[in-house]
């Protein structure tokens, strides 16, 4: 009766084994050690992301499955989970010094990030319906915490209360979706529900499919599962809202790509129409409502709204140039991300941290660099070339038309043109405008952070190839 | 009278659809906003455990299962935020939780 | 050991447990006192466990029992009750948007329920499935469970295992707060002490009064 | 063919030296004074260098010279540089005109210099990009990467309604591209490559060519710009510094109708003969309504600004009439209102750098303290209204015999823009320069000074002198323009022996 | 040789221009006129050499430009109608510089006048050797230019920038015509050089051609077009309004350009292709009526005119229309006789009242002149030649030619010869009257000069014909600019001009006086083929100058009886009975007002031109661009875009539940779509 159980392989889940030891050893030094001065853990944690990252770099680069077929690991695995562990890094590395200076600097702070970041790895491998689930819970739930990680700031927790309510419904629906699709197509794993439903399919599969693609939509903050995004990113603190912004997003797009592409391609007929209405809604509300904003935390999160939209058009054609389009979309849009989180931390007076726009009056003159890095990550986030936003967009809109998604692509260059209004009032107010006072010299792991991603995003046009290539090797793997 | 799969489903479609209809009558008060939250989940797993019955797939059960552990996990978790906010705020109506808007 | 009841015995209980478990439902989100909402979904959820019975899940519909009613529903009612609200402003403004979220609550149900009336599967899957349940005459249900949950999906066992860890750290990193003020024992503290810490000799000057 | 060329060193040199600009430290006066000195010989070795490619480049020939060839994007898209007949003279204007902006600016900008110059070279770099790119993504790369120099020039060192002009110049051109990429992309799909050389060799099916057509149109037609999304124009060129001015208009329009010749023509034959009409009816009104509204206009940059659109409707007109006069006129027009627009503009600056003022209003009777500056504005009037002799005439005769030949109401209409322009344009003559000098801030105006002098002679020499012979530019167009014209001729025979064979 | 004639002047402009504010006023004059009087010799010479020996040939200098099938030199071709027109040219050109030398002697921007009459002078030599069409247009553009330059030449003067701008557009207005009339020959013959279009021409005859949609004879359209140009230039009747208002010029610029050379250009341009205007009898007919009718309209203007160089502006304007009556009907060497003589007489004319107002201190109005003859008796002496040439007194110049042309106009024996007919002998009798009337007042009768002509005030009694005075200021130009330059004289006796003006008058009215009895034989009389050689071409059929000789008696008499009357009623107008004129003035005031004002051509060109132009330049402006473009396009999409984002940023509450609503309705949304359509 019991069926012949033998050990797993466990070369492929070495990372994510790592990554677990290493948390659990965090904590024990941590309790251990308790509260003390000093970036220790954080230091700790870097260490412990960059081990896994050469770990997963050394992994197979061809499918493999294990886990009883729960996990499984490929060239589009690799990349993600690599670039999901450079935004958890950049997020631990721009928390340094923020959070000893507002007072909130913890121990357990980088012991979530890692926590959240097995999460990601783990969705990014994930390859049954229950594996992705416990892993995206893995990561909402550190994600809840860390966002009300200032827990005397009322707008901090109040993030982490709306953040933590919209979750639970989103991952209420996913899971109800899942149950749906493990009704009627008979099983949790990806290839076997991708074999079972194929063509004209029961109407539960697919309306467990949209279920499920709002829970996803969720979590990469895709309209209309996008509401608690602005509100969190402003509440939360600055460092949590770079890591927000850059890490679940990689897995959030990946997860959405195992999804579909795995496990839904009898039927991309139809999810697809799913996608491109939440591609289209959320390029145009990323557009439109970021004009009106004045915080430019809040303003990023419509940013990443819209990006979010960008990304998933190369997710829309569904095709191998598709997902080479999301995988190149989300490198570069982790690199314009962090770099711009990255000059928002370094806006800070004595104990004062600065967020609106208008704050960064006249940089251009009072900290030319910063407003120069600042300035390209602007453009390059509204595609202008030769900056490297442009050849993210430029690998989506490619794939849209390769699909014969023309309506898609030409809303997506529209709302990208109306997008490029408030990258450009932020140039504008820092090169246009009179300089406000000078703000403090800027941590030097925030300027390690902005340094190397505005190298990344200035000089990604003079060699392209590297990054494309392997997105293409990635993005095959998956068909 | 034979009680099949559908009558199962149709129980958790309604209290999915209970407890999404909590959420937005019960705007003032948040807790009961997490116990709907609670009553999709029931949902949920009334509806893993359906089918996993009427598949004969133990599956099912071990996802619901693993729900449950992580539902609790997810209510500790909650609550200590709403505890968090209740001390910063001294309320728990949802209303107030609109600091952050537009 | 398995009940057998005779199919009329089960559609009666189906529909006893059914029927309490969303009335508890809907008092849960309509009921005035939010502790009477824990206490109904106590109730929603014993009567689902219930309903987990009678599809032949024991071991689910302890659990549910256990963790739910035992841990978390107390847990919810613990809050309720540390939480000094005023839960009768709460309620104002109950019915306001009572239409438009029946409206949507209606139609997601109609749909929901439209979608159940459609099931189909190929009969293939279901004499296939992978992890088939075996017959209660070999194994109990709970028997059932442990031998996949250790074996073949340890992987979610341990993942859970880490989503626990990550709630209690949440959990302390958010409640947790040093007094100060308060007195505590620190027994390493206690334990590092010596003699020349602990005790100050001094010399006392003869005959000089105070 | 594997290394690199004297094409990526036009490209490269201007970087250099901006690169070594940002390497200046300090804002003191000396620093500015570096800076303005490494600009002035970083345009000018940059200019030297097209020069040496000019003399390597074989005007007999129609085929792409100097070609590199290099990995970039993918196997298919790379980056591929090379020159022909229609690229080449864009370029020596381009290289040619940068000098002269630089000493316009010399000093006038008086704040944040380096950065003001570190723009213009990376200006340069993307102009230079877009007119020798052979591949089509490396064109939209340097057709778009311009925007982001102008926007800061226009946006730090414009005048008072920068900000709107900035914004406007920006998005508004940016909409019309981003349409093109979507085009460029669908003929990658189409033909499996953005190599220049294999697409104009390509047959595009005939309904897909008139989408592609559109979309580049959108982008080209702003660009020009053409009636009716020209309005960006006046207010860019208004609020741009003098310099900036000169480039919008000696050389970022320019690139529309670089775009015109080097896509829509040779590559949708079809679809560009089956819009000529629409091109043709923009063009004539661009010409006659502009040159009207420049009649009204209070503002010298403005009236200028809305005479380049005039312009800009001649060469649309001309590159649509499909024959050699229209085109190569057309050709020549860009060259020539480079150096005529770009003389008046730096001509205003002359006037705005004394007064502050581009006021027509307060203006008037400068002949009386500045009789040089009357004698060089004059001989630019007189080009910009086309008069034999200069320039201007050649190309707007040139244009306006092809429009004749291909459409007589097309050439009756945009002939009154010759009696047009010479109304606006000596209406603006009179009112500034004629007429005593009464205004008291213009008692002690200046004539022109050395820097000044050494700007123009250049210009006002080369006006005149390609106006009399308009042989060196008007020749390297010839056998682009020949082979252009027997390829879209072929074209359109094949399309119509099909269909004459289908019925 | 051609190099030198053409190019001297060239040369002299550059040294003038260039270095005029270096080498001073005066070395700028002796290098330009004397380059100018070494040009004029030359082109007698040449003159010589082609028009009685056989010098005809072709002289190419550069190319200029080739595109398909389009071949432009820079070449010279010469024959004897450019030899005639180079002799022209250089001549009045030498004279007018050496005159301005004296004329211009107070004037501080001497250099740049002399330069800009080198220009001239240049570019007019350009446009009479031209090869082809497109250099006969550049110098016909070159020209425009320099007259611009030089009707503006007193800049500070309102009215002379208004002026100069007027001419510049008039001009424009006729080169329109010329440019699509070049089109049009191009793409007829494929060429724009004459010997490639010549031999051609007889080969379409009977082509037709689509123009603006209509089915023309190509011909026709081509010749109606290049005419078009010629009326601009030339001052024909609707196109004339800008040569008045080139008054404001210096007197030598009116002379040179504006009587001489520049607005003969037009009967050039039809005189050179008459092998094409041959085949196009519509055309023909069209000049023909046009030319009569400016040869009315401009004597009828000139009979009230009080300004003296208006006056003779008018007579300028009317005797190109006796010219084009002449090309119209055929008679092509009558035209160009009348041009050359008309040149000498016309010339000696301006510079006979440029010499008046140098005498009156840049007084212009003969109302307050008169009896001048006592203190510049030299100028009337040339004044009263130029006045007999003009109206056609026997054995003078003008008497060969005009009378040439009337006789041709009668011998047409057509419709529009008629006409032209009548029109020139009414013409004539008027240009008899006003000339005289010219002579008269102003150096006749009383001085009326002597108090204080400076204040304008001053001229109130003066009125002389009585009704005018209201619309004074633009009739009489005020000439007041120049005084400052006088303040000087202390006296405002007028005095005789200095030798150097008086000079070239002398030799002008040689000229006036010689040119028809020694050439007339050649230009239109038996030595017409030998001389031309085929320069002017005539069909076959064109037998016009024969016909010519064989008129009723009394049609070469009736020019002079015209002029014999004219002058019988002019001098009993103004000298016999002064009160005359007023009266009639004051008896006819609508018809006086309508001649005063030039038949209001400039008011009505005013109103359907000029303020139509600005007010639809300013609708365009205004609503066009800045209200519908603009308010739909870039401002109004803007707009809208905030209007969205309003609208989306009120959704974004911050209340948790709408949140948590949004996503439900997402998904309700979704399924419903599902269910109800995206299932198959």
């Amino acid at each position: 009766m019991n069926p012949a159980f033998t050990i797993p392989a466990f070369g492929p889940v070495l990372p994510e084994i790592l990554m677990a030891a290493g948390a659990l050893v965090m904590v024990l030094f941590g309790a251990i050690r308790g509260e003390r001065p000093g970036y220790a853990m954080n230091i700790i944690a870097l260490a412990l992301l960059a081990v896994t990252f050469v770990a997963v770099l050394m992994l197979p680069s061809e499918r493999v499955e294990t886990m009883g077929g729960s996990f499984v690991i490929d060239g589009f695995a690799k990349f993600m989970k690599a670039l999901t562990l450079i935004a958890s890094a950049g997020g631990v590395i721009l928390s340094l010094d923020y959070m000893r200076r507002e007072g909130i600097s913890r121990f357990e702070y980088p012991i979530l990030i890692i926590l959240s970041t097995i999460g990601m790895m783990m969705v990014i491998s994930a390859n049954d319906l229950i594996a992705l689930y416990i892993g995206l819970e893995l990561l909402s739930l550190s994600s809840y915490v860390i966002a009300a990680f200032d827990r005397d700031n009322v707008r901090s927790t109040e993030a982490g209360l709306k953040y933590f309510v919209l979750g639970s419904l989103s991952s209420g629906m996913l899971l109800y979706g899942s149950s749906l699709v493990y009704g009627f197509s008979g099983s949790v794993s990806f290839p076997v529900i991708a074999t079972v439903l194929q063509g004209n399919v029961s109407i539960g599969a697919i309306v467990g499919l949209v279920f499920v693609a709002a829970g996803i939509a969720f979590k990469i903050s895709a309209v209309p599962f996008h509401m608690w995004t602005p509100d969190v990113y402003e509440g939360s603190p600055t460092p949590v809202t770079a890591f927000f912004a850059a890490a679940p997003k990689m897995a959030g797009m990946a997860m959405a790509t195992r999804v579909f592409i795995d496990a839904f391609p009898g039927i991309l007929i139809q999810w697809q129409q799913i996608i491109v209405f939440i591609s289209i809604a959320s390029m145009a509300l990323g557009s439109f409502a970021a004009i009106g904003q004045r915080n430019i935390k809040r303003l990023m999160a419509y940013s990443s709204i819209g990006n979010v939209g960008y990304a998933l058009i190369g997710l829309a054609a569904g095709t191998a140039e598709g997902i080479q389009g999301v995988i190149v979309y989300m490198a570069i849009y982790l690199a314009m991300t962090l770099g711009t989180f990255a000059v928002i931390l370094g806006m800070r007076r004595g104990n004062v941290m600065y967020e609106t726009v208008d704050d960064l009056s006249g940089m251009a003159r009072t900290h030319p660099v910063l407003a120069f890095c600042l300035g390209m990550m602007m453009f390059s986030l509204a595609g202008i070339p030769p900056l490297a936003g442009f050849f993210a967009k430029f690998a989506v809109f490619n794939a849209a038309i390769e699909a014969d998604l023309v309506a898609l692509a030409i809303i997506g260059v529209v709302t990208s043109v109306v997008g490029a209004y408030y990258y450009l009032r932020i140039v504008k107010v820092m090169y246009f405008d009179e300089p406000a006072e000078r703000y403090d010299a800027m941590p030097a792991g925030v300027k390690l952070v902005l340094a190397l991603c505005s190298i990344f995003v200035v000089l990604f046009g003079i060699v392209p190839a590297p990054l494309v290539a392997a997105a293409r090797t990635a993005a095959s793997s998956l068909f | 009278m034979v009680i099949g799969l559908g009558h199962y489903l149709t129980v958790a479609a309604v209290l999915f659809t209970l407890g999404v209809f909590g959420i937005f009558i019960n705007r003032k008060n948040v807790i009961v906003i997490l116990m709907s939250i609670e009553l999709i989940l029931l949902a949920v797993n009334i509806n893993m455990v359906a089918f996993s019955t009427h598949l004969n797939d133990i599956v099912g059960q071990v996802f619901a299962m693993l729900i449950l552990t992580v539902a609790a996990a997810e209510a500790a978790i909650g609550l200590a935020i709403l505890v968090v906010f209740f001390r910063n705020r001294g309320s728990i109506a949802v209303e107030d939780v609109n600091m952050m808007r537009g | 050991m398995r009940l057998e009841l005779s199919m009329t015995v089960t559609a009666a209980f189906f529909y006893l447990f059914a029927t309490i478990t969303i009335a508890s439902g809907f008092m849960v989100i309509a009921s005035r006192n939010p502790v009477q909402s824990v206490l109904f979904l106590i109730l929603a959820f014993v009567n689902a466990a219930g309903l987990f019975l009678l599809m032949g899940a024991e071991f689910l519909a302890m659990i549910l029992v256990i963790v739910y009613v035992g841990a978390v529903a107390v847990l919810f009612l613990f809050v309720v009750m540390m939480l000094d609200v005023d839960f009768a402003a709460l309620r104002q403004g109950f019915l306001q948007y009572l239409p438009i979220g029946g409206l949507i609550g209606l139609i997601l149900l109609l749909e929901l329920i439209l979608v159940v009336g459609t099931y189909t599967i190929d009969p293939g899957l279901v004499r296939s499935p992978q992890v088939p349940i075996p017959s209660a005459d070999v194994m109990t249900n709970t028997e059932a469970i442990g031998q996949v949950l250790y074996t073949r999906y340890f992987y979610f066992f341990q993942a859970a295992g880490l989503i626990l860890l990550v709630a209690m750290i949440g959990a302390i990193v958010l409640t947790l707060r040093e007094r100060v003020g308060v007195r505590r024992q620190d027994i390493s503290k206690q334990n590092a002490r010596t003699q020349e810490t602990a005790v100050e000799v001094r010399k006392v000057p003869f005959r000089q009064g105070i | 063919m594997l290394g690199f060329g004297i094409l990526s060193g036009l490209l490269v040199l201007p970087l250099v030296g901006a690169a070594f600009i940002l390497t200046l430290r300090g804002d003191s006066e000396a620093a500015r004074s570096n800076a303005r000195w490494a600009a002035l010989a970083t345009t000018i070795a940059t200019f030297l260098l097209s020069l040496v490619a000019w003399s390597r480049f074989d005007t007999a020939t129609a085929s792409f010279q100097l070609v590199e060839s290099h990995v970039w994007l993918t196997d298919t898209i790379r980056f591929k540089l090379g020159v022909d007949g229609f690229s080449m003279p864009l370029i020596l204007l381009t290289t040619f005109l940068m000098p002269f902006c630089i000493l316009a600016s010399w000093e006038s900008i008086g704040h944040r210099v380096k950065e003001y110059f570190v723009a213009f070279l990376v200006l340069e770099t993307t102009m230079i990009g877009v007119f020798c790119a052979l591949d089509l993504v490396l064109f939209y790369l340097f057709f778009e990467a311009g925007l982001i120099p102008m926007f800061l020039i226009i946006g730090i060192w414009g005048g008072k309604r920068r900000i709107y002009a900035s914004f406007k110049f920006f998005l508004y051109t940016l909409l019309g591209s981003v349409l093109m990429l979507l085009a460029i992309m669908a003929m990658y799909w189409q033909a499996g490559t953005t190599d220049i050389p294999t697409l104009l060799a390509f047959k595009f099916p005939s309904n897909l060519q008139t989408w592609l057509w559109l979309a580049f149109f959108a982008s080209f037609a702003v660009k020009m710009p053409m009636w009716p999304v020209h309005t960006w124009l006046p207010d860019a060129h208004v609020e741009a510094p003098t310099a900036g001015s000169v480039i919008l208009a000696g050389v970022l329009l320019k690139m529309g109708g670089y775009g015109f010749i080097r896509v829509s023509l040779p590559m949708f034959p079809e679809a560009s003969e089956y819009f000529a009409p629409l091109v043709f009816a923009l063009s004539v009104i661009a010409i006659i309504y502009t040159s009207l509204v420049a009649l009204m206009q209070e503002d010298i940059k403005k009236l200028i600004a809305y005479s380049s659109v005039a312009h800009m409707g001649f060469v649309t007109m001309g590159l649509f009439s499909m024959n050699e006069q229209g085109i190569q006129g057309a050709m020549f027009t860009m060259i020539s209102h480079g150096l005529i627009s770009g003389a008046l503009f730096l001509s205003v600056g002359v006037i705005y750098d004394r007064m502050h003022t581009r006021e027509i209003k307060a203006y008037g009777g400068l002949v009386n303290r500045m009789p040089m500056y009357a004698v060089v504005f004059l001989i630019l009037t007189m080009a910009n209204v086309a008069l034999p002799g200069t320039s201007g005439f050649i190309g707007e005769f040139l244009t306006l015999m092809g429009a004749f030949r291909s459409n007589t109401w097309v050439a009756f209409f945009a002939t009154t823009g010759v009696i047009l322009s010479a109304a606006y344009a000596l209406w603006l003559y009179r009112r500034v320069v004629y007429g005593e000098i009464d205004k008291p801030a213009l008692q002690t105006i200046t004539d022109l000074n050395r820097r000044e002098i050494i700007t123009f002679a250049p210009l006002v020499l080369l006006i005149i002198y390609y106006g009399v012979q308009p042989g060196p530019i008007l020749d390297a167009f010839a056998v682009p323009t020949e082979s252009l014209l027997n390829n879209v001729q072929a074209a359109l025979a094949t399309v119509k022996t099909a269909a004459a064979v289908a019925h | 040789m051609y190099h030198a004639i053409v190019f001297l002047p060239l040369v002299g402009f550059l040294i003038a221009g260039i270095f005029g504010r270096v080498l001073g006023p005066r070395p700028s004059e002796i290098i330009t006129t004397g380059l100018l009087f070494v040009a004029a010799v030359l082109s007698w010479v040449s003159f010589i050499q082609v028009g009685f020996g056989d010098g005809a040939n072709r002289v190419q200098v550069a190319h200029w430009m080739s595109v398909g099938d389009l071949q432009v030199d820079w070449a010279f071709r010469i024959d004897t109608l450019t030899a005639m027109m180079l002799v022209v040219v250089n001549t009045v050109s030498a004279l007018v510089h050496l005159y301005s030398i004296g004329y211009m002697h107070e004037d501080p921007h001497r250099s740049r006048f002399f330069a800009y009459l080198s220009l001239f002078t240049f570019t007019m030599l350009m446009l009479v050797t031209a090869d082809n069409l497109i250099q006969m247009f550049f110098g016909w553009e070159g020209v425009g230019l320099a007259s611009y330059l030089l009707i503006g030449f007193w800049y500070q003067k309102d009215s002379a920038n208004a002026a100069a701008m007027k001419a510049f557009i008039v001009n424009r207005v006729g080169d329109f015509g010329f440019l699509l009339g070049i089109f049009t020959v191009f793409v007829l013959f494929n060429g724009v050089t004459f010997d490639a279009i010549f031999p051609r021409v007889a080969e379409l005859a009977n082509a037709n051609f689509t123009f603006l949609g209509i089915e023309w004879h190509a011909l026709t359209i081509a010749c109606l077009l290049l005419f078009m140009g010629a009326m601009g230039k030339s001052a024909q009747f609707l196109l004339h309004t800008w040569l008045p208002d080139a008054m404001e010029g210096p007197t030598p610029v009116s002379a040179l350009i504006h009587a001489a050379t520049m607005v003969t250009a037009g009967v050039f341009m039809v005189a050179r292709l008459s092998p094409i205007f041959e085949y196009a009898p519509a055309a023909l007919t069209v000049v023909t009526v046009i030319g009569g009718i400016t040869a009315f309209f401009a004597a009828t203007v000139g009979l009230v005119q009080n300004d003296i160089k208006r006056v003779i502006a008018y007579s300028t304007c009317s005797q190109l229309g006796y010219m084009f009556v002449a090309l119209g009907v055929g008679a092509y060497s009558a035209g160009v006789f009348h041009l050359f003589t008309h040149a000498f007489f016309k010339a000696l004319l301006f510079l006979g009242a440029g010499s008046v107002i140098h005498a009156m201190h840049h007084e212009q109005d003969m109302r307050h002149m008169g009896a001048l003859r006592r203190y510049i008796p030299m100028t009337m002496a040339m004044m009263l030649i130029g006045n007999l040439a003009l109206t056609g007194f026997p054995f003078t110049a003008g008497y060969y030619s005009k009378d040439a042309i009337i006789e041709a106009a009668y011998a047409a024996h057509s419709t529009a010869g008629s006409f032209a007919f009548l029109a020139t002998v009414v013409a004539a009798f008027m240009t008899s009257f006003y000339s005289w009337r010219l002579f008269f007042l102003t150096f006749e009768g009383t001085a009326r000069w002597g108090h204080g002509h400076h204040g304008h005030a001053a001229h109130a009694p003066h009125v002389h014909e009585g009704v005018e005075h209201d619309d004074h200021s633009r009739d009489a130009e005020p000439a007041h600019h120049a005084q400052h330059e006088h303040g000087h004289h202390g006296d405002h006796t007028p005095h005789e001009s200095p030798l150097v003006m008086l000079l070239p008058l002398i030799v002008l009215a040689i000229g006036a006086v010689v040119a028809g009895i020694v050439f007339h034989d050649a230009f239109i009389g038996e030595g017409y083929q030998e001389f031309w050689k085929g320069a002017l071409f005539t069909r076959p059929e064109n037998h016009i100058l024969e016909e010519m000789h064989h008129l009723p008696g009394w049609v070469p008499l009736l020019p002079s009886i015209m002029m014999a009357l004219g002058l019988a009623l002019a001098y009993y107008m103004y000298i016999l009975d002064t009160k005359q004129p007023a009266k009639l003035a004051a008896d006819h005031p609508i018809l006086y007002r309508f001649l005063l004002n030039k038949w209001y051509f400039d008011e009505l060109y005013d109103a359907i031109f000029v303020r139509p132009a600005m007010a639809i330049g300013r609708f365009f402006w205004r609503t066009g661009d800045q209200r519908i473009i603009d308010g739909l396009g870039p401002d109004g999409i803007s707009a809208r875009v905030m209007d969205v984002t309003r609208g989306v940023v009120r959704v974004q509450t911050g209340y948790v539940y709408h949140y948590a609503f949004a996503m439900l309705i997402g998904v309700a949304a979704l399924v419903t779509f599902y269910l109800f359509r995206g299932a198959h």
